[in-house]
């Protein structure tokens, strides 16, 4: 009864939720996961069981309190248990990247000086064992999966297996002391350090703490009304921020169940098996799935397509109004609803999203058709604004508010202010305690007053109160003659087109802009299949003429577009290239969440942004590339450069 | 390699048991044809013991003898110190070995999973009544040993196509789907004819990984026969050499590398 | 010699007679599974077949007159002709080519590769088919079929083996048609090995027993082959269905004749001409012989299963069959 | 297109297996079951439970019976009429010798007399294999067929040679013999076809019918891997003479209460069920089922259309389903060798992933 008197007051860590859970509700599913073919899942109770004997291990282990404790996995429930063992313990969850390369761990673990380290595999004990040439602080590798680790060296090595089961045997020894321990966390203790991925520079550790985390996740759960019965799927990085909102903040403060998929190439199965209420997506990974969903209808037989184009059509108009809970014709609900029978229902079915109550994208601007599509099927899919500084959440949309050009009102507890110089600032109980042993950039970005900057610029629209992003701050820059520059705006546009998977446009003190695009090797490669077009490699069909011809019609479309917006007609594009190779972020080229790195590309690239602006009709080039397995090699192309139609400034055509 | 009365510990430094399986002296007819004159070797507890030599040397045929499916006409097989009686294929199954195929012998008209599934029967014990019922034994049965399949699937890393018929999957993962059948048996001695046949590069790595990881996680003994004779290097701890149905070479692959005979077979006729 | 032997002796000529016929549906079987491993249960259809359509063109009837009548309610019947035996074989002759066209064209074409059993089955439904349009184009009755051959017992054979008896008053019993039926089998068995070794096809068809790939790759057609063969066991079939016919009326029961040349098969092997003839002997004299001397005792009529029991004991000692070579199974 | 599994998951192994594992299949099933346990009993008449539903539901035993036969363990049988009349003579000889006993034991007890002789001759199957084993079967077509003719014993020594059912009931409601309602003979057969589709799919969901699958799949491997094909051979004949039999027996006692043996158990009825089996899909119950009820409906149908819609006599009508029969066991094995199981398995296939087309 000690945990139901505790109640809301005492909620103030995440292992006091978990009591709170196990008391409310704990003969329901909190972790599932798909293995040995079907989902094995576990009540809250039974979790409480196995993260209690992985910290009572870990007590067994020597973890102190505030010690930092590694996690490098993919997400599997016991990665997730794993963390919040080692905040019974006192400890730090600190979760990697578990595609990072040696060298970022190596520096993440010196870093922050991790004691230990729990990991999913054989691969990433490797790295880890790799790492430890340089990095000294390691005591112990746990790992999960037993698999070929018969051969290792284990005097500092443990199964996490073996340590749930020393833990459960040495209960008797340190029960007193690991309740003290987690009994005694505190509101403003560390909840858990993560990694900025950083556009530039080193990553910073965010210190979140257990306030951060618990008030950002009521408040983003009750705005959204969350509840015990939701389901997630567990599938992005656990190194980033909004999987621990999601799987950890939200997950423990509502109580509803986290699904982990059995792996990487079986997450859409896994999706549709589950059929997620809850989820959230990049705007990457809906893209890929409605070009999939457009390459597979055109082999449909033609009355089938009529009818996807049919319904569809009247989705479009029909769908988001009916979503928004606007007024619709008998008629035209008449003609959803078969819609929804023949297609959006199938539709939905197959993409496992038939029953997302909530779905989330973010970090990216989503584009507009894009995002109608998933909304006239009947998808409540809303945009979100935040960032790892203010435990994810900034503005969040609210049901009915929905446009696919802003990011929605702030989320509750959160305040915002625009600077002059246009760049978003908030505040809320969510911001960020320090950057890890980094006092100056603390400084730099949140002041005395608590107010942080978010590093982008933009608007709240004065009718509606929808925060309106236009771009980064730092890269919204001006153009030689002093027009407004702002590149993230144009290569949105740029990437709406399926074909084009990246687009980089540089311009910033130049007299014209031009931009490098990466081709979306699924659709371009489709589209060659159709037509015939043999290819080799990415850089053979990137440098194919009729493909260069088709990314030539796509930027002149967007400049006609750009153009029709007076501040920013500037940045028309008037040269091309398509890149030999796809910006990759084991090349340092882009974040591991795919954020371009514009500096880096720029350095890399030097040459190619050259020949851009120096008139030249082709230009060669050797660039360094690393593989898979961390070997490096080098490609040499010779790229053709475009240059492309530009519309005259509306202003000066007037002026005439 | 140091000998041991008992066995032997290999250059990775692996323990070999004593022998498990000793053909003495085995001769195999067919009509007027001699497939295997008189050879002798053994298969010792832990070991990977490869069979080499062109084509028709008779290695395909000596695993056949292994696995009881052709009886020879001279010769004995001891099997854990005692001589096996003669026997038919299934019951030499059910002493706890298992095979995979040279051509691959999947059930084409069944999933993967019940391809796997049909490895264990030789671990099944319910009788057709039970079954008929289905509810109790027969279900806790299934379920009991789909587990343990599921754990193979897992270890072989075909999850993804559990519930593909076998028909429509491509060579290699066929291959891979024909060592998880011969697994879920929990073989003592593991016969793999030809395992790496037509895979490329890419897939026979992973082919070996699998083998030598099976080695290392159950212990299992295995003897293979591959053309492959990089892979058999890197792979076996003892080989043995047939050519035209008779042993020329037996030995660690240093020795058997360097034995005159063997070059001579390889080089000396043009096979393959 | 003792009656009770001599008896026993006409029944075992009577039998190698019965035989013969067996053994001349069981080479229409062997022809076309050497060629192409299709086990053809519609031989025996083929030959009831092939004798309604000689019956019918001999007699002038209007095919699918049934039909034609049901459909228009017409009452045609005859052509009111009758065409001369020889030509009316020819004709049917160039009916069973087309059929062998058609087989191949429609079924067995689109057939190649798939497992015995399943080509075996077509077959059937074949047999089916045949049986259907025979019935609907010449009608179901009971036809009696005269082509000159000559009928009754053989007065010859009578007399000459009379003096055998104790009061030389024995005589055997033959059939004439039998023994015009034994010659004809033999002149064909002759004749088929002849085409076999020494003409151009005859060698392609062996080519292709062998071994298809091989004889694909040195020109031959498999097409061509195909419908030789089924033209070839369209003509046994025409042969085997005249000589039935004429001893017992065209009947649906001759299609019934099939059944009976597989346990021939399945003792001479399905592969063997010289099988075939000595397992259609085998299983003609054993069931007569069976049902002198067992069959009373059980109640008769044992030549419905004697054939398949005796077949199917055979095989359990014998699974490849009398002339067929030891298969030696591989993986 | 009617399908909706997102959120349809698996925690148990036994979930994972069921037989309707999707949930939409899974109400579909009970639908069927409901239809035909509770509302046709009260609707069926003469004619519809005499030309149409008692034969298709006994051939659908006898087609689940030769499908596991032949569908899962790959032994060709044309023998599925002699063992038929094993079961119906059986089932007359028990009824007449033990007039108190329940039907429905009688029943069953001639099912598993009929799984006896079956395994008697499976033997063969040991050493013979293909179409061999199926020119064998024959010799237990003709075989049991004469004997049945021959030996007076077995027709009790009547007059005519044939065998008639005496009156017996099930709760008092008679069964077989003269008086019988329609829904009575349909619900005898209801029971039996349910019974048996449910042994049936036990047997082939579990150990004993992958063993089946794997001797019909290649004999050879699956000896080599553990399956003894002695006991999984002669388990095939023995499970499958046991529905054949058991469907002679409906045939005989409760569908045609006399039966003379040609022509009720002729080799004509072992290529009937041949036929279901494979126009319905070897290797599957459904099919069984679907063959059934298409080789039962057709003559049905063409009756309906050539006799009584455009006149034909019936003899010219007959010929005509030959001629149909014979034209769909080419079509059906050559355009789709697994039958109508398998075209319902596509269906369903393109429906679940509709709007898609693969």
């Amino acid at each position: 009864m000690t945990t139901t008197a505790a109640s809301e007051g005492a909620l103030v860590s995440i292992p006091h939720l978990l009591a709170r859970n196990v008391s409310a509700f704990g003969d329901k599913p909190a972790y599932r996961e798909k293995e040995f073919g079907i989902w094995q899942s576990w009540t809250w109770r039974e979790a409480e069981a196995e993260i209690r004997a992985i910290a009572l291990g870990l007590l067994e282990l020597g973890v102190e309190k505030g010690d930092f404790i590694a996690i490098i996995g993919r997400n599997r429930p016991a990665m997730y248990w794993s963390m919040v063992a080692a905040q019974m313990c006192g400890a730090v969850p600190v979760p990697l990247y578990q595609d990072a390369v040696a060298e970022e761990m190596a520096y993440v673990l010196e870093h922050c000086g991790a004691r230990f380290v729990i990991v999913g595999d054989q691969e990433q004990v490797d790295k880890v064992i790799e790492v430890q040439e340089t990095v000294t602080g390691i005591d112990q590798i746990i790992y999960h999966d037993r698999r070929g680790m018969r051969k290792y060296d284990h005097t500092h090595m443990n199964a996490l297996g073996d340590v749930q089961a020393t833990g459960k045997a040495a209960h008797e020894r340190f029960d007193k002391e690991l309740d003290a321990r987690w009994q005694s966390l505190g509101y403003d203790d560390t909840c858990v350090m993560l990694y900025t991925s950083g556009t530039t520079g080193r990553p910073k550790g965010v210190v979140l703490s257990n306030r951060n985390i618990i008030e950002t996740s009521k408040n983003s759960a009750e705005f959204d009304n969350l509840l015990p019965g939701d389901e997630v799927l567990a599938y992005l990085p656990m190194a980033w921020v909004g999987d621990f909102i999601f799987s950890i903040g939200q997950a423990y403060w509502t109580g509803f169940c986290v699904n982990c998929p059995e792996s990487a190439g079986t997450m859409m199965t896994d999706l549709r098996e589950i059929g997620p209420s809850y989820y959230f997506a990049p705007p990457r990974i809906f893209e890929t799935q409605l070009t999939n969903v457009m390459i597979r209808m055109e082999d449909a037989s033609r009355f089938k397509k009529w009818l996807f184009h049919t319904f569809m059509a009247h989705a479009k108009e029909v769908g988001p109004k009916l979503l928004d809970g606007q007024s619709v014709s008998g008629m035209d609900k008449l003609k959803y609803a078969l819609g929804n029978l023949f297609v959006y229902g199938p539709l939905k079915n197959t993409l496992g999203l038939s029953k997302v109550r909530v779905g989330y994208t973010a970090g990216e601007a989503i584009g507009p058709e894009l995002f109608d599509f998933y909304r006239s099927l009947g998808i409540n899919l809303k945009q979100l604004y935040g960032q790892t500084e203010a435990s994810v959440f900034i503005t969040q949309q609210k049901d009915g508010e929905v446009r696919s050009d802003t990011v929605g009102t702030p989320t509750p507890g959160v305040e915002l202010k625009i600077a002059d110089n246009g760049e978003v600032y908030y505040r809320s109980p969510g911001v960020f305690v320090e950057y890890f042993k980094n006092a100056d950039s603390t400084t730099d970005t949140k002041d005395a007053e608590g107010w942080v900057a978010t590093g982008d610029a933009g608007f709240i629209e004065p009718e509606t109160g929808q925060l309106r992003i236009i771009d980064r701050a730092k890269d919204v820059g001006k153009m030689a003659d002093g027009r407004l520059f702002a590149p993230k705006y144009v290569e949105n546009k740029l990437k709406f087109f399926p074909n084009i998977l990246e687009a980089v446009v540089f311009g910033a003190d130049r007299a014209m802009c031009t931009a490098f695009i990466n081709i979306d090797l699924t659709a371009v490669g489709n589209w060659a299949e159709r037509n015939n077009i043999a290819y080799a490699s990415y850089q053979e069909l990137a440098g194919h003429p009729q493909v260069l011809a088709t990314i030539q019609s796509h930027v002149e479309e967007v400049n006609e577009s750009v153009a029709q917006d007076e501040m920013l007609s500037g940045c028309q594009i008037h040269r091309f290239l398509v890149l030999h190779k796809e910006l990759d972020a084991d090349d340092g080229e882009m974040t591991r969440t795919r954020k371009v790195r514009r500096r880096i590309v720029e350095e890399k690239f030097a040459d190619l942004i050259n020949a851009l602006y120096d008139g030249s009709e082709t230009v060669s080039t050797v660039t360094e590339v690393t593989y898979e397995d961390g070997r490096k090699g080098s490609i040499k192309a010779t790229l053709e450069l475009r240059d492309v139609k530009v519309l005259a400034d509306q202003q000066q055509i007037a002026a005439e | 390699m140091k000998d041991m009365a008992d066995g032997y510990i290999t250059e990775d430094g692996r323990k070999i048991g004593g022998v498990m399986m000793e053909m003495k002296n085995i001769t195999l007819r067919f009509g007027g044809v001699v497939a295997i004159k008189d050879i002798s070797f053994d298969i010792r507890e832990g070991e990977i013991r490869a069979i080499i030599g062109p084509n028709g040397a008779g290695k395909s045929s000596m695993l056949n003898v292994i696995s009881g499916f052709y009886h020879p006409q001279e010769g004995e097989v001891w099997f854990h110190g005692k001589k096996r009686p003669s026997m038919k294929p299934y019951q030499v199954a059910q002493q706890g070995i298992a095979r995979t195929f040279q051509n691959i012998a999947l059930f084409e008209g069944m999933s993967v999973l019940d391809n796997v599934m049909t490895g264990r029967l030789t671990h099944m014990k319910t009788n057709m009544f039970q079954q008929a019922i289905w509810w109790g034994k027969a279900q806790a049965e299934e379920t009991a040993q789909r587990e343990k399949v599921e754990k193979i699937i897992d270890f072989l890393e075909i999850q993804h196509i559990r519930k593909t018929p076998v028909g429509r999957l491509p060579y290699g993962l066929k291959k891979r789907v024909e060592l998880a059948r011969a697994l879920a048996a929990e073989p003592k001695l593991l016969l793999l004819d030809e395992p790496m046949a037509g895979m490329n590069v890419e897939e026979k790595e992973d082919m070996s990984r699998f083998i030598l990881d099976v080695n290392d996680e159950f212990s299992t003994t295995i003897a293979l026969i591959e053309h492959d004779m990089g892979v058999v290097m890197d792979l076996s701890d003892r080989v043995v050499v047939m050519d035209y149905g008779k042993k020329i070479g037996d030995g660690t692959p240093d020795e058997v590398r360097n034995n005159q005979d063997v070059i001579d077979a390889y080089l000396g006729v043009a096979h393959d | 010699m003792p009656d009770q032997f001599l008896f026993g002796v006409e029944v075992v000529l009577n039998g190698l007679m019965a035989g013969v016929l067996y053994a001349l549906v069981a080479l229409g079987f062997v022809l076309i599974f050497k060629a192409s491993g299709i086990f053809n249960y519609a031989q025996g259809v083929m030959a009831l077949f092939a004798a309604l359509t000689l019956v019918g063109i001999m007699e002038g009837q209007v095919p699918f007159a049934h039909l034609i009548n049901a459909i228009f309610g017409t009452e045609v019947h005859y052509f009111g002709w009758n065409v001369p035996a020889l030509a009316a074989i020819l004709l049917t002759m160039v009916l069973m080519i087309f059929f062998a066209w058609a087989v191949n064209h429609f079924v067995m074409r689109h057939l190649v590769n798939q497992e015995p059993i399943i080509l075996f089955m077509a077959t059937i439904g074949l047999a089916y088919f045949l049986e259907g349009v025979g019935d609907l184009m010449w009608g179901s009755e009971i036809k009696k079929l005269d082509v000159g051959l000559p009928q009754g017992a053989s007065i010859w054979v009578e007399e000459n083996t009379a003096f055998l008896g104790t009061d030389n008053f024995f005589g055997f019993f033959i059939d004439k048609l039998d023994m015009v039926a034994a010659l004809v089998a033999a002149v064909l068995v002759i004749a088929l090995v002849a085409f076999a070794q020494y003409t151009k096809q005859g060698r392609a068809m062996r080519a292709v027993a062998d071994d298809h790939q091989a004889a694909l790759s040195v020109g031959i057609s498999l097409n061509f082959i195909w419908v030789l063969v089924w033209s070839l066991a369209g003509f046994v079939a025409l042969v085997a269905g005249i000589m039935w016919g004429a001893k017992s009326g065209v009947q649906f029961s001759l299609s019934l004749i099939a059944l009976k040349a597989l346990p021939v098969l399945m003792l001479g092997g399905f592969t063997s001409i010289p099988g075939a003839i000595v397992g259609g002997l085998i299983i003609g004299v054993g069931e007569k012989l069976f049902e002198f001397t067992i069959g009373p005792m059980i109640g008769g009529a044992t030549e419905n299963w004697f054939a398949y029991v005796l077949a199917l004991l055979f095989l359990v000692f014998r699974p490849q069959g009398l002339f067929g070579e030891k298969i030696i199974e591989r993986v | 297109m009617f399908y909706r599994e997102a959120g349809d998951f698996k925690t148990s192994y036994v979930d994972d297996s069921q037989t309707f594992p999707i949930a939409f299949d899974r109400y579909r099933y009970y639908f069927v079951l409901v239809v035909a346990f509770g509302i046709i009993p009260f609707i069926i008449n003469d004619y519809w439970a005499n030309a149409v539903m008692v034969p298709f539901l006994i051939y659908a035993i006898a087609a689940i019976g030769l499908n596991i036969l032949t569908g899962y363990c790959g032994q060709v049988s044309l023998g599925t009429g002699g063992f038929m009349a094993v079961g119906g003579y059986a089932c007359y000889k028990l009824m007449t010798a033990f007039p108190d006993v329940s039907i429905m034991i009688h029943l069953l007890l001639a099912g598993f007399i009929t799984a006896g002789v079956g395994v008697l001759f499976g033997l063969p199957s040991l050493r013979i294999k293909g179409f061999y084993l199926a020119v064998a079967t024959l010799a237990a077509q003709f075989f049991l067929v004469w004997m049945f003719n021959k030996v007076p014993w077995f027709y009790n020594y009547s007059a005519s040679g044939q065998i008639s059912a005496p009156e017996r009931f099930v709760f008092g409601v008679p069964v077989t013999g003269p008086n019988v309602e329609a829904w009575a003979k349909y619900m005898v057969c209801l029971v039996f076809v349910t019974g048996c589709a449910w042994l049936a799919r036990n047997l082939t969901r579990g150990t004993i019918g992958r063993s089946w699958m794997a001797i019909r799949d290649m004999d050879i491997a699956a000896e080599i891997i553990g399956v003894n094909p002695l006991k999984a051979k002669l388990t095939a004949f023995a499970v499958s003479s046991f529905f054949i039999g058991i469907a002679g027996a409906l045939l005989f006692a409760v569908y045609l209460g006399a039966v003379e043996v040609g022509e009720a158990y002729g080799i004509n009825k072992s290529f009937l069920v041949l036929f279901m089996i494979i126009i319905g899909g070897l290797g599957s119950i459904f099919g069984a089922f679907a063959g059934a009820a298409f080789m039962v409906l057709l003559p049905v149908l063409l009756k309906n259309v050539l006799v009584g819609g455009l006149g034909w006599d019936t003899a010219l009508a007959t010929h005509f389903e030959f001629v149909i029969v014979g034209a769909l066991i080419i079509i059906f094995l050559i355009a789709e060798p697994h039958g109508l199981a398998q075209l319902w398995k596509l269906a369903k296939e393109k429906l679940r992933l509709w709007p898609f087309p693969h």
